[in-house]
């Protein structure tokens, strides 16, 4: 019988020449990683109250198992991706294919089949998504173990791990998917896990608003999503395939119109701004901060975010094509990266919820890996992805080692001067603060200046080449990096520095996290510190040539048929060295105005302050003579504050989150509101009105003396017998007006 | 078309045992209620085993043709068979008809609604499953008539007695509609039977013989008339207001059964027979079928979030629901119909489950008036989980039975057969999807309400609400599993479809559809 | 006019026939719209005589001479018979009956008109100049062997059916 | 004879016998025009019988008969019960469907 369970077993995948099935068995069987968390969480949910640990060890070791198998499988694409030769099979023997360097390995069964067409799923190995097994597993794990201690005391505490393993689950079936109707699996599903983390708190209204929001901002994305795959696969090489290495082929090769893939893409493209919080959709990623901070550094910081970026690297020939990215052209793309980059770190500036800080930082990072592949940067964004995951995980998971400290997470009312009590924190966040600033050496300066090159608008010393000029982008980009240090010193002195301003009505003074919250916060420091090193730019004459661009050589699949033929910049130190001064310019400015200025006016007025007094005048004026001379000694320094910080911090920021917070946001609530009002007037109107009365209306019809309003139901037999007789001879009338055709 | 006629005693005892146990329960006095409830509870489990048998038996490698195959004469001079037989477009509804109804009667073991008087609800509710089930296997267009007229009368009574404080308008209501568009239908049957050189109701004749020698005008109007008969059954926009009025007053199992079965009888009516009987009607007929649908899929999802009762708002969302289904019967492809039987057993899951959760809401705090709910997961957490997860499921997610039968409607329209306009349908596709942001929206903001935040000082301290029974966990966990399972493994219930489906299609090819031949044509290409 | 000329064409019996038939079915129309437009339910009773008889005469015409006669003994024999006893037990009014002017002609006559009408234009539309030839009566003993061998079934059917009928009025009836 | 002047006929009795059924509020007079259906229907069978000239349209007249008979009997007894309960047999006061 049961030819049904047949379809369980593995079907041949005929594929492409870059294409293998038969590698190593890690790579073989990397379908494993995501399996184990996603049986974890099946484990927790039924026993995990049982357990003596409450399911935390389960959820532990599942993803350490998979962080470990990721490992093998990782080690194992270095050997691949060097010394693999593919084979092709004829009648003659076997031989090898020469002229293949980068060869993916898929392995897929048969999932379904629909009008004789037969779907399936499987996984997709390359070094993209190795990188990502690895780099989710291993933030996943650090996340875990630092929930131990986070949410120990927390009433779902068993609830909140499983949940942790199914979106680990989730997160690593999507990145293996070898099609994209298994990538809308995935999709939806680390979707639906953010809503649930979101809610963890559900008790207050504002928790569940906010993961309701999370949850229907992505669902508006989605629709460009579904209809995206849905004109993919029935436009990419006409095949009818969802299979993603088939659809990036046919691109590649160039059989697949061009109209269509602008659709395509730019379907795609709404729903990577409303996953990976671009500019307009990005309002619930904010929101989202609702939920456990684990989960905002897990799922809001290092990888959920970054599904939208990692599809359009997946996907890239869809968009390299259907939105030009090899011209100069202002693409759809890279504007809305760069305009997301800016906004964002805009915003950072007058938050006072340090998660909000680093949620708006969060988009604003997300908007350069955009903007990159906007450009045509794929490494860039791809590495920068890789190293914003260690960085930012690590000023969550900071951010929430003080929180846990002083029980809230406002930087101006309840922190400050906490250096002293929470030392190794602090060098924790530093560390972190500084890699996403984007200082030598730390991780962040590689990845952003490799961005920064990427735009290929660098013309002063000769031009970095790459896939056109798009010298706006630049300058949005060094404006950002600019900003995103500033904002930062900002966030490190209202946390760290001055004096602690809360304790209201608390018996002790925070003290410094226990070691499950601290490790992870060490590791993860490390990594911001050395991740760069990863990708060394060529030509870096301080090392080794064979040290430089690993991460490119091995994660880039150049030279493979199912990726667009696209030019590489190349680094220019003039460019890395301005850049670095714009960060640090914006950096010292911050510092001027907080760690100098403000320090010192709150050392006089012997006041615990966050900002210097509302208008500069006036403040001044408080400040005293001495100070006002100082400040009019220094012309450049009161344009930078009159001018740029000023202006920055307050109009314009104020101005961006006014924007943001009453026109998008009410566009938002309004466009819902009137959603439900249009739906409660066609309710009433059309609903009971219209059709409603029609019906009651024909009853009346039938009855020619009207005696009753509601004759159809008057309960009298003879009425009904009525009705009865009337409708059969209509009907029998009906049946003789057919025969007479 | 081949048939295959072994084992045919099967689907005979499968449509009959039902009501053998309903007469056997006649002899029972009503005062043994215990009795009553074990014997339907057996006569259920017989069914479901047979139809488990069934299951295990059917030979999947021909699920094309019809198996299990009678033909017998029943009514010469009309010259109506007792033909029944079942392939792979009514496998899955016929086990999703016998897997509902057991579950119906270990909910009903502590859940009688009022007035009581279990006797002659459980054996109402054994007629139905007959009549279901009949509908299911008859291949005999007067049998399809009499199986599809036999679920009205017993679900008629179910709504006028033991429903609601206003069940005798819904009741009343329903019956009107359904029987309005009964006769539609049944004039169709006739005109076909008339029209053809045939002179037959047998469905497999008209199947082949779809619809030659009928002037297209007649072919237009017949179909129009099984259009209204079985739309009205879908129900779809705007026969629909029957469905929200009879789902709010019917009791719970009335309302499961009716969401979970009842209405798949009008879509199954258009796979079965209106479209591959006048394939050339269909194709005309596509671009309305498919507005309607689109319009039900936005209205009903609009209408859901203007309702302020929990189980008004679940009826409105099979409206939006069936509007997929219906989008993906209306692309006249493979795709779109086999997207259409799945949706219809994924929403006869998934909605079935949530009228079982709104009824025992009811039950436990006496009103369903979202405003009043609230905290359901701090008072009964594992319902409120499980009210979350198959909100989940009913928006579509991925992963979940729902997804499988929204995606490939979607998916269907962008391609609809030839013949049918594309532009247009292209359209539908856009607003089918923002159909799935306002369902997410409306089930969330449900969520949120009845089951986030704080439980209303109301119904904080009251004893009633507990958390899911242990009659309450066997009815739903084969329901949960299943919707996990077919969202897992989608291959279970297209493998079992698609030839059918193909093949039902291809007939049309014979006999010089050409829109759906090529579109047919296209699809086994690739 | 296909009427007048069938009349013309046939035999002298014929005419006999034709007017004759004519003749009872404007007595039997009349009495039938009597029995449904009095007030008085004893009138009505005996109007409904005079429609039973007129179908028994029109039974005779077609040359069934048994359900003729069976008809005049059950239905004016028995059938009729009951109904008297059926107004006198509800005590109705012998006299004219009150409820008369509540009734919704209206609706009814269009009804009963529309129905007429679709007949009517079935009817001709389908058998327009069928001719019936009674050659001669079918005899007793040709019904008696088709009720006792082909319909036997449905003989012992309609005899379980009275029986039943028999006690259920006994006891839907009973005082108790 | 022509087959459709007793067609015609028995129509005329049936669609008599509808209004009655439907404007007459006395149930006795409902029962009554019943009967008149009945007839009508007897007139039909039999003159189908005499058209081709088989005995099955007499027999199923005869049939009728009997059950009408038993109608009848049914009929009368449920009026009797409603004038018992009720004290009047007016059927517009008889709406225990009313919704």
């Amino acid at each position: 019988m049961p030819t049904v369970f047949a379809t369980l077993a593995p079907s041949s995948v005929p594929t492409s020449s870059t294409v293998t099935q038969s590698a190593n068995w890690f790579l073989e069987n990397a379908w494993l990683v995501p399996l184990l968390p996603a049986l974890s969480f099946v484990c927790i949910l039924f026993f995990g109250k049982r357990l003596r640990y409450k399911g935390a060890e389960l959820g532990i070791a599942a993803v350490a198992l998979s962080l470990i198998l990721a490992a093998c499988a990782g080690v194992a694409w270095l050997d691949h991706r060097d010394n693999f030769v593919l084979h092709n099979t004829t009648d003659a023997g076997v031989e090898a294919v020469a002229g293949e360097s980068y060869v993916a390995v898929q392995n897929s069964t048969q999932w379904l089949q629909s009008g004789g067409i037969e779907f399936s799923a499987g996984i997709l190995v390359d070094g993209l998504s190795v990188m990502m097994l690895v780099m989710v597993s291993l933030v996943s794990l650090l996340v875990h173990v630092y929930s131990t201690d986070y949410v120990s005391d927390d009433k779902r505490y068993t609830h909140f791990f499983a949940f942790l393993s199914l979106f680990t689950a989730a997160m690593l079936f999507f990145v293996l998917s070898d099609n994209i109707l298994q990538m809308i699996v995935g999709w939806e599903l680390v979707g639906v896990c953010s809503f649930v983390l979101i809610g963890h708190w559900w008790e207050q209204k504002p928790n569940s608003d906010a993961a309701l929001k999370a949850f229907l901002t992505n669902r508006v994305g989605d629709v460009g999503l579904l209809i995206g795959v849905i004109t993919l696969f029935f436009a990419a090489g006409g095949g009818k395939t969802f299979d993603t290495i088939k659809i990036n082929e046919a691109i590649v090769q160039g059989g697949v119109s061009h109209s269509a893939l602008v659709v395509a893409s730019l379907c795609l493209m709404a729903a990577v701004m409303s996953k990976s919080g671009q500019f307009i959709l990005h309002t619930w990623l904010p929101d989202a901060m609702a939920g456990p901070t684990p989960v905002s550094a897990l799922i809001h910081a290092a990888t959920m975010v970054v599904a939208g970026v990692f599809m359009i690297a997946r996907l890239y020939p869809v968009f390299f094509e259907g939105m030009q990215i090899g011209g100069s052209s202002i693409n759809v793309m890279a504007t809305i990266g760069a305009v997301t980059l800016v906004f964002g770190g805009l915003l950072a500036f007058v938050q006072n919820d340090i998660k909000k800080v680093l949620a708006y930082s969060t988009v604003s990072q997300l908007g350069y890996m955009v903007m990159a592949l906007g450009v045509g940067a794929w490494t860039a964004a791809v590495f920068h992805l890789f190293t914003h995951a260690f960085f930012k995980a690590n000023l969550f998971l900071g951010s929430g080692s003080v929180a846990h400290a002083v029980h809230s997470f406002d930087m101006k009312k309840d922190m400050g001067g906490l250096r002293k009590f929470m030392p190794k924190t602090y060098v924790t966040f530093i560390i972190g603060s500084l890699a996403l600033a984007g200082l030598f050496p730390l991780a962040g300066f590689w990845s952003k200046d490799e961005i920064l090159a990427g735009t290929g608008g660098w013309g002063l010393f000769g031009g970095t080449g790459g896939n056109g000029t798009y010298t706006f982008h630049l300058l949005m980009g060094m404006f950002g990096a600019a900003l995103t240090a500033a904002y930062m010193t900002r966030c490190v002195y209202l946390t760290f520095h001055g004096t602690y301003r809360g304790g209201h009505g608390q018996h002790h003074e925070p003290h410094e996290s226990g070691p499950r919250i601290l490790v992870p916060l060490y590791i993860l420091s490390g990594l911001a510190i050395v991740a760069g090193l990863a990708n060394l730019p060529p030509g870096f004459q301080l090392v080794n040539n064979s040290w430089t661009e690993r991460f490119g050589h091995f994660i880039e699949p150049v030279g493979s048929s199912y990726f667009p033929k696209i030019a590489h910049a190349t680094p220019s130190w003039s460019l890395a060295v301005v850049a670095s001064v714009v960060a640090l310019f914006g950096a010292v400015a911050a510092f001027y105005y907080y760690f100098v200025k403000v320090d010192r006016l709150a050392k006089t007025t012997q006041q615990s302050l966050t900002e210097l007094p509302e208008g500069l005048t006036e403040s001044n004026a408080l400040a005293g003579a001495g100070h006002k001379t100082l400040v009019n000694k220094y012309y450049l320094d009161h344009i930078y504050e009159r001018g740029i910080v000023a202006a920055t911090k307050g109009p314009l920021a104020r101005a961006a989150y006014w924007v943001n917070q009453h026109m998008i946001d009410n566009a938002v609530n309004t466009t819902g509101e009137t959603a439900v009002k249009m739906g409660r007037s066609m309710y009433d109107l059309v609903d009971q009105g219209v059709i409603d009365a029609f019906v009651d209306g024909s009853g009346r019809v039938s009855d020619a003396t009207g005696e009753e309003l509601r004759q159809i139901n008057s309960g009298k037999v003879q009425n009904y017998a009525a009705i009865l007789f009337a409708m059969a001879a209509v009907l029998a009338g009906a049946f003789i007006i057919i025969f007479a055709f | 078309m081949n048939t295959i006629a072994e084992n045919n005693w099967l689907l005979t005892a499968l449509v009959f045992t039902p009501l053998a146990g309903a007469l056997l329960m006649v002899l029972i006095p009503e005062k043994d209620e215990r009795s009553h409830k074990q014997a339907a509870l057996i006569t259920s489990l017989l069914t479901l085993g047979l139809a488990v048998f069934l299951l295990w038996d059917f030979d999947y490698s021909n699920a094309a043709s019809l198996q299990y195959f009678v033909d017998t004469q029943w009514i010469e001079v009309i010259g109506a068979g007792y033909t029944i037989g079942v392939d792979g477009m009514s496998l899955p509804l016929i086990a999703l008809t016998a897997l509902i109804m057991p579950l119906v009667f270990v909910y009903s073991w502590h859940h009688i609604p009022e007035p009581g008087n279990a006797k002659a609800f459980l054996i109402l509710s054994l007629i139905l499953e007959t009549g279901m089930i009949g509908t299911f296997v008859a291949q005999d267009l007067v049998l399809f008539f009499v199986f599809f007229e036999v679920v009205l009368l017993p679900m008629f009574f179910m709504i006028a007695v033991w429903g609601g404080a206003n069940r005798r308008y819904a009741s009343l209501k329903f019956f009107l509609f359904t029987l309005f568009g009964s006769a539609l239908m049944l004039l169709s049957f006739l005109a076909l039977y008339f029209l053809t050189d045939e002179g037959t109701f047998n469905m497999l004749v008209l199947t082949e013989n779809a619809g030659a020698g009928i002037a297209r005008g007649t072919q237009l109007l017949i179909f129009a008339g099984m259009f209204i008969g079985f739309g009205v059954k879908v129900p779809m926009f705007p026969f629909h207001t029957w469905l929200p009025d009879a789902h709010t007053e019917a009791p719970t199992q009335g309302s499961v059964i009716l969401a979970a079965v009842l209405l798949k009888l009008g879509t199954y009516g258009f796979i079965r027979i209106a479209i591959p009987m006048l394939p050339e009607a269909a194709e005309a007929w596509a671009p309305w079928i498919g507005l309607l649908a689109v319009i039900g899929i936005i209205y009903g999802a609009l209408g859901c979030l203007a309702q302020t009762d929990m189980k008004r708002l679940i009826a409105f969302s099979s409206v939006a629901h069936m509007g997929f289904v219906m989008l993906g019967i209306a692309t006249l492809t493979d795709f779109g119909i086999n997207a259409a039987i799945f949706g219809m057993v994924a929403h006869g899951l998934i909605t079935g489950m949530l009228f079982f959760i709104a009824g025992s809401v009811k039950e436990r705090y006496h009103t369903l008036e979202i405003k009043r709910l609230g905290g359901m997961l701090v008072q009964a957490p594992r319902m409120g989980w499980i009210l979350g997860f198959v909100s989940m499921a009913s928006l579509g997610l991925p992963g979940l039975a729902g997804f499988w039968g929204e995606f490939p409607a979607i998916l269907a329209a962008y391609n609809p057969a030839a013949g049918v306009p594309e532009g247009t349908f292209r359209g539908y596709m856009v607003v089918a999807a923002i159909g799935t942001v306002l369902a997410a929206g409306y089930l969330l903001w449900l969520l949120q309400r009845t089951a986030m935040g704080e439980p209303s000082i109301e119904f904080a301290d009251d004893p009633n609400i507990t958390d899911v029974s242990p009659t309450e966990w066997i009815a739903w966990t084969p329901l949960l599993v299943g919707i996990v399972l077919f969202g897992v493994a989608p291959g279970l219930i297209f493998e079992v479809t698609d030839p059918a489906v193909v093949q039902s299609l291809d007939n049309c090819i014979m006999t010089g559809c050409e829109g759906v031949q090529t579109a047919t044509s296209a699809a086994g290409g690739g | 006019m296909s009427f007048l000329a069938a009349l013309s064409a046939d035999a002298d019996i014929v005419v006999a026939q034709n007017v004759f038939f004519a003749f009872i079915a404007i007595a039997m129309i009349y009495a039938a719209l009597r029995v449904v437009t009095t007030s008085n339910v004893v009138h009505a009773a005996l109007w409904l005589v005079l429609v039973l008889a007129g179908v028994a005469a029109q039974f005779i015409l077609l040359g069934s001479e048994f359900v003729a006669v069976t008809q005049v003994l059950v239905y004016i024999g028995a059938v009729v018979v009951l109904f008297l006893f059926g107004v006198m037990l509800t005590r109705a009014s012998l006299g004219d009956d009150e409820s008369v002017a509540k009734e919704k002609r209206g609706m009814a006559a269009f009804v009963g008109l529309l129905l007429f009408a679709v007949m009517a234009t079935a009817l001709i539309d389908t058998f327009e100049d069928n001719r019936l030839v009674v050659e001669q009566p079918q005899s007793v003993s040709t019904v008696s062997d088709a009720i006792f061998s082909k319909h036997i079934v449905a003989f012992e059917a309609v005899s379980v059916l009275l029986l039943a009928a028999l006690i259920g009025a006994i006891v839907v009836a009973r005082k108790d | 004879m022509l087959l459709n002047q007793f067609l015609l006929l028995s129509a005329v009795l049936f669609c008599i016998g509808v209004y009655g059924v439907l404007a007459r509020k006395n149930g006795v007079l409902v029962l009554m025009s019943i009967e008149l259906i009945l007839n009508a229907v007897n007139i039909n069978l039999v003159a189908f019988g005499a058209l081709t000239a088989d005995v099955g349209g007499e027999v199923f007249a005869l049939f009728t008969i009997a059950v009408a008979a038993a109608e009848v009997g049914i009929g009368l007894a449920i009026v009797l019960l409603i004038y018992r309960n009720r004290r009047s047999i007016d059927l517009s006061e008889a709406d225990l469907l009313k919704g």
